[in-house]
């Protein structure tokens, strides 16, 4: 049997239309985007297609698309590039507790460099305290960032009131949609955030390709020093098969969002009812307000990377926390947020699927899952049946 | 990450359980750490002839308790007081930096119920 | 007729070797290098073995070796992160007056935030005068970037004679061997460097993709906030195909070096001795320390970008200058530095073949080349014959 | 980056040379800069009967000086002085805008030409 791949929001399989797309720029139509010559010009019109095809999913002009190398630089150009091009209108920051490193370690940079940063706390829930963002506000905040779907427990944040609180304030808000696009809408007028990451890898697409989106009038300050591409905000030779795949995933995740939703939520459900019918699990995060391919479970009595080792044993990948936190001993920042215990915390486990798992597979978990977890109790200490 | 060797143990390990009439116990660990161990020991003549262990932990964390019973069982108290932490991650074919530490929890664990066993003597004797 | 691809400086075809290796880490083994399942393990031994092969091709360590998205990336990092990394010792560094604009701008950059650049001239055949970097050494001098090959004029850089005064001023030397790698043999510590960029799709690999090779010991400040990969020195997700096509890229290179700069080597003195047939046409660049693959030529009375347009429409691709300049209408600085006047500069255009053009292509272009370059000067005001 | 109308003219541009008897020449640009451009007049009945151009310049001042020596031929003197640079750039169908320098060049070229002409008349009428 092939792996049954359950860690999504750490990562995708490239789809086959990607790979389509994708597949000619690197050795066939490989020039320069930026030379003159016709190789060079057949790259430069399939960047300019891409860039119409990322616009057209997230309800954005084509002028307002930055392609970067990922997530982790979208998150740092819009957050960095904002924080110093407003930097003479004040110096504060709001974000949340529960934002990913790729926000949060950058928010301690900008600290180091004499930022000041607010870290808004959430609910039991993992929901950003909105009226708390709200009392947090002050003369010299500049710029908002609150990420739209939380990468470890999947709550979808209410990114509509916390952008209208920014607007009466006149505060730029950014939002790390990394986990939200091709799980749930993404239009940047109906949020009303000025700059949005993506990713890639996270919707089907290549690794090392993101995009931010920047809403035109909103200013930023380049980070990256070279030859001016993409309007001087992330020099270096254009990633064109890159962007084309980014591109191409952009618009298959649009085109398909109603049918990829309803096959992930239904998924999704159908492992979590399963799941929570073995003894002392719980589900994080909100039961409703979550993304349709996550399901973040606790395991009492175990710990989580005994668990997914188990799990991986018998074919099955999925994570602890996030990914790239995977190799730290310290429980998820994310988890004890919410109120968790360190022990709940530690025996925490993330289900991410995509519309590539079947019912089979499901199936198939659930029926491996309570032996798992039976012979890791066992082991434990802590369990007293 | 983890070698074949701390797979093959955290698979399949060697003395799981509790020793209910067990000479010594010790615990170490906290759970809020997202670690805890505990270690039963059965002594006679100064031998361990029986050693059990319960963990709540990592996959090294289970490894090691798996592997420290089996070295363990069999020694002198004294010799099996010697088992050192780079022993315990030599036998597995080594750990990831990272999680070294959960070497030493093994090792604190086998000291602790050994300890545990030397007190209770101890008492007795004085008790006696 | 293909397209004759003359245009191997500013980017060249992924070579079938590369696209193979990359090929499987798409969609069959597409986890993420940091997951701790089996998916995540099998990238991560990808990772590493990349790693081993780019160390290998650099006579480096693979601790010495960190991904990043590009040669842009690879020398903002280095020049900024050993900068700031010294900056209690010093603030001032050394460039040349003939560097991409990846190190320019980025000691432009640094100029503002109140650092010291000194850019040491070159000589009429585009070298830098090692003994006028020497003199422009100050106590407080912290680093020396000058790159191996120049992509424009294709001069190479006496590295060795510049790392020695480096070393015995102790100061850390940076070289971009963006050009270098693939075309003559690039051992680090041959050249006695501590840091030295490299960019994936100038060497038959992919975009996006590129590694900075640090010295053991040398301080470097990350400009990157997230995850924590690259021992925290690049943050995100890591691009697995392209680390890998990189990597293959680079033990294709190593492997290949005599026989495909030899023939690159023929193929540009074919080029060049028959293009200096047509009258008022010079060589561009040191007749005998340059890159195999590079032949540039300045052509009297025509601009360049006129010339480069008609090579096009008889299918052939070429550039004037850098590609990142292409869309620039000032002469390139490293035509100007070398004292050409502003005339000759404008008319001079970049070919640079690789082992995949043929004696047949070159062929077809000395017999065009005369041509058009007749023709275009039918119609300058600034010829008279 | 230029449209197919820019590169139908670079290609075949109409109207080049030089005319040795012009009744008026314009000459702008500088080398130095990577544009240079002459535009030779024949001038009857204050209608420009004849115009050829020598160019020194990238595609777009080449393709311009084309457009703009047939869109001059045939109109009078004070119509061809109205022809604008926008005029020229969407003759063209539209110029990349770090190339809308170049339209100036070549409307300029031709307001020289003109200027010349006409000064040749004045000194003609002062000298008669
Ligand atoms: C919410 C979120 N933001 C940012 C990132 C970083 O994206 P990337 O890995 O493409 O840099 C991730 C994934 O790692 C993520 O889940
Ligand atoms: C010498 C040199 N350095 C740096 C770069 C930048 O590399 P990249 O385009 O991969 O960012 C290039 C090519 O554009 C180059 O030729
Ligand atoms: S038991 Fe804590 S990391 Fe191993
Ligand atoms: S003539 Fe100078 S750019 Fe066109």
């Amino acid at each position: 049997m092939d792996r049954i791949y359950l860690d999504n929001s750490a990562t995708t399989r490239v789809s086959e239309e990607v790979m389509e797309a994708m597949m000619p720029y690197f050795h066939k139509k490989f020039g320069n985007a930026s030379s003159l010559h016709t190789s060079g010009r057949e790259a430069r019109e399939a960047v300019e297609k891409a860039r119409q095809q990322v616009a057209g999913a997230l309800g954005a002009d084509t002028k307002e698309i930055v392609f970067t190398s990922g997530g982790t630089e979208s998150d740092n150009l819009a957050i960095i590039g904002v924080a110093r091009a407003y930097c003479t209108k004040g110096n504060h920051i709001i974000t949340s507790s529960i934002e990913h490193s790729a926000v949060y370690e950058t928010c301690h940079h900008l600290e180091k460099q004499g930022f000041k940063v607010t870290y808004v706390p959430v609910d039991s829930d993992g929901i950003i305290k909105a009226e708390e963002l709200k009392a947090a506000i002050r003369p010299e905040t500049t710029l908002i960032t609150v990420m739209h779907i939380n990468n470890e427990i999947g709550t979808i944040q209410p990114l509509e009131d916390i952008s209208e609180i920014a607007k009466e304030n006149e505060i730029i808000v950014h939002t790390d949609a990394v986990q939200s696009l091709g799980k749930v809408n993404v239009d940047v007028d109906e949020l009303g955030i000025d700059l949005l990451s993506i990713s890639g890898h996270k919707l089907h697409g290549p690794k090392g390709i993101g995009a931010l989106f920047i809403r035109k009038g909103t200013k930023i300050k380049s980070q990256s020093f070279g030859g001016g591409q993409e309007r001087g905000l992330r020099c270096g030779t254009e990633n064109v098969p890159g962007i084309v795949g980014l591109g191409q995933a952009c618009e298959s995740a649009a085109r398909n969002l109603d049918g990829n939703s309803a096959k992930m939520r239904r998924l999704r459900d159908r492992l979590i009812s399963g799941a929570l019918k073995i003894d002392k699990v719980r589900l994080n995060g909100h039961p409703a307000k979550r993304s349709p391919n996550n399901a973040n479970l606790s395991f009492s009595f175990v710990e989580g990377e005994s668990l997914l080792l188990m799990l991986d044993m018998n074919g099955i990948d999925v994570s602890t926390g996030s990914a790239c936190s995977s190799k730290e001993l310290e429980p998820s920042h994310v988890l004890i947020a919410m109120g968790l215990s360190p022990e709940e915390a530690h025996g925490s486990i993330r289900f991410t699927n995509s519309h590539y798992n079947t019912d089979r597979e499901i199936d198939y978990v659930l029926e491996k899952l309570p032996e798992i977890v039976a012979k890791l109790r066992e082991m434990s200490p802590l369990y007293r049946p | 990450m983890y070698t074949p060797k701390v797979m093959e143990h955290f698979s399949n390990p060697r003395n799981v359980g509790e020793i209910p009439d067990a000479d010594g116990i010790g615990e170490v660990g906290n759970p809020k750490c997202g670690d805890m161990m505990t270690i039963y020991i059965k002594v006679e003549n100064d031998r361990i002839k029986d050693i059990k262990f319960k963990t709540f932990g990592c996959g090294a964390a289970i490894a090691t308790s798996s592997v420290i019973t089996m070295m363990a069982k069999g020694k002198t108290l004294d010799e099996a007081l010697d088992i050192t932490r780079d022993q315990v991650a030599e036998e597995l074919g080594g750990l990831p930096p990272v999680k070294m530490h959960c070497s030493n929890l093994a090792a604190d664990a086998l000291k602790a119920a050994i300890g545990d066993y030397r007190k209770r003597q101890t008492t007795d004797i004085v008790s006696r």
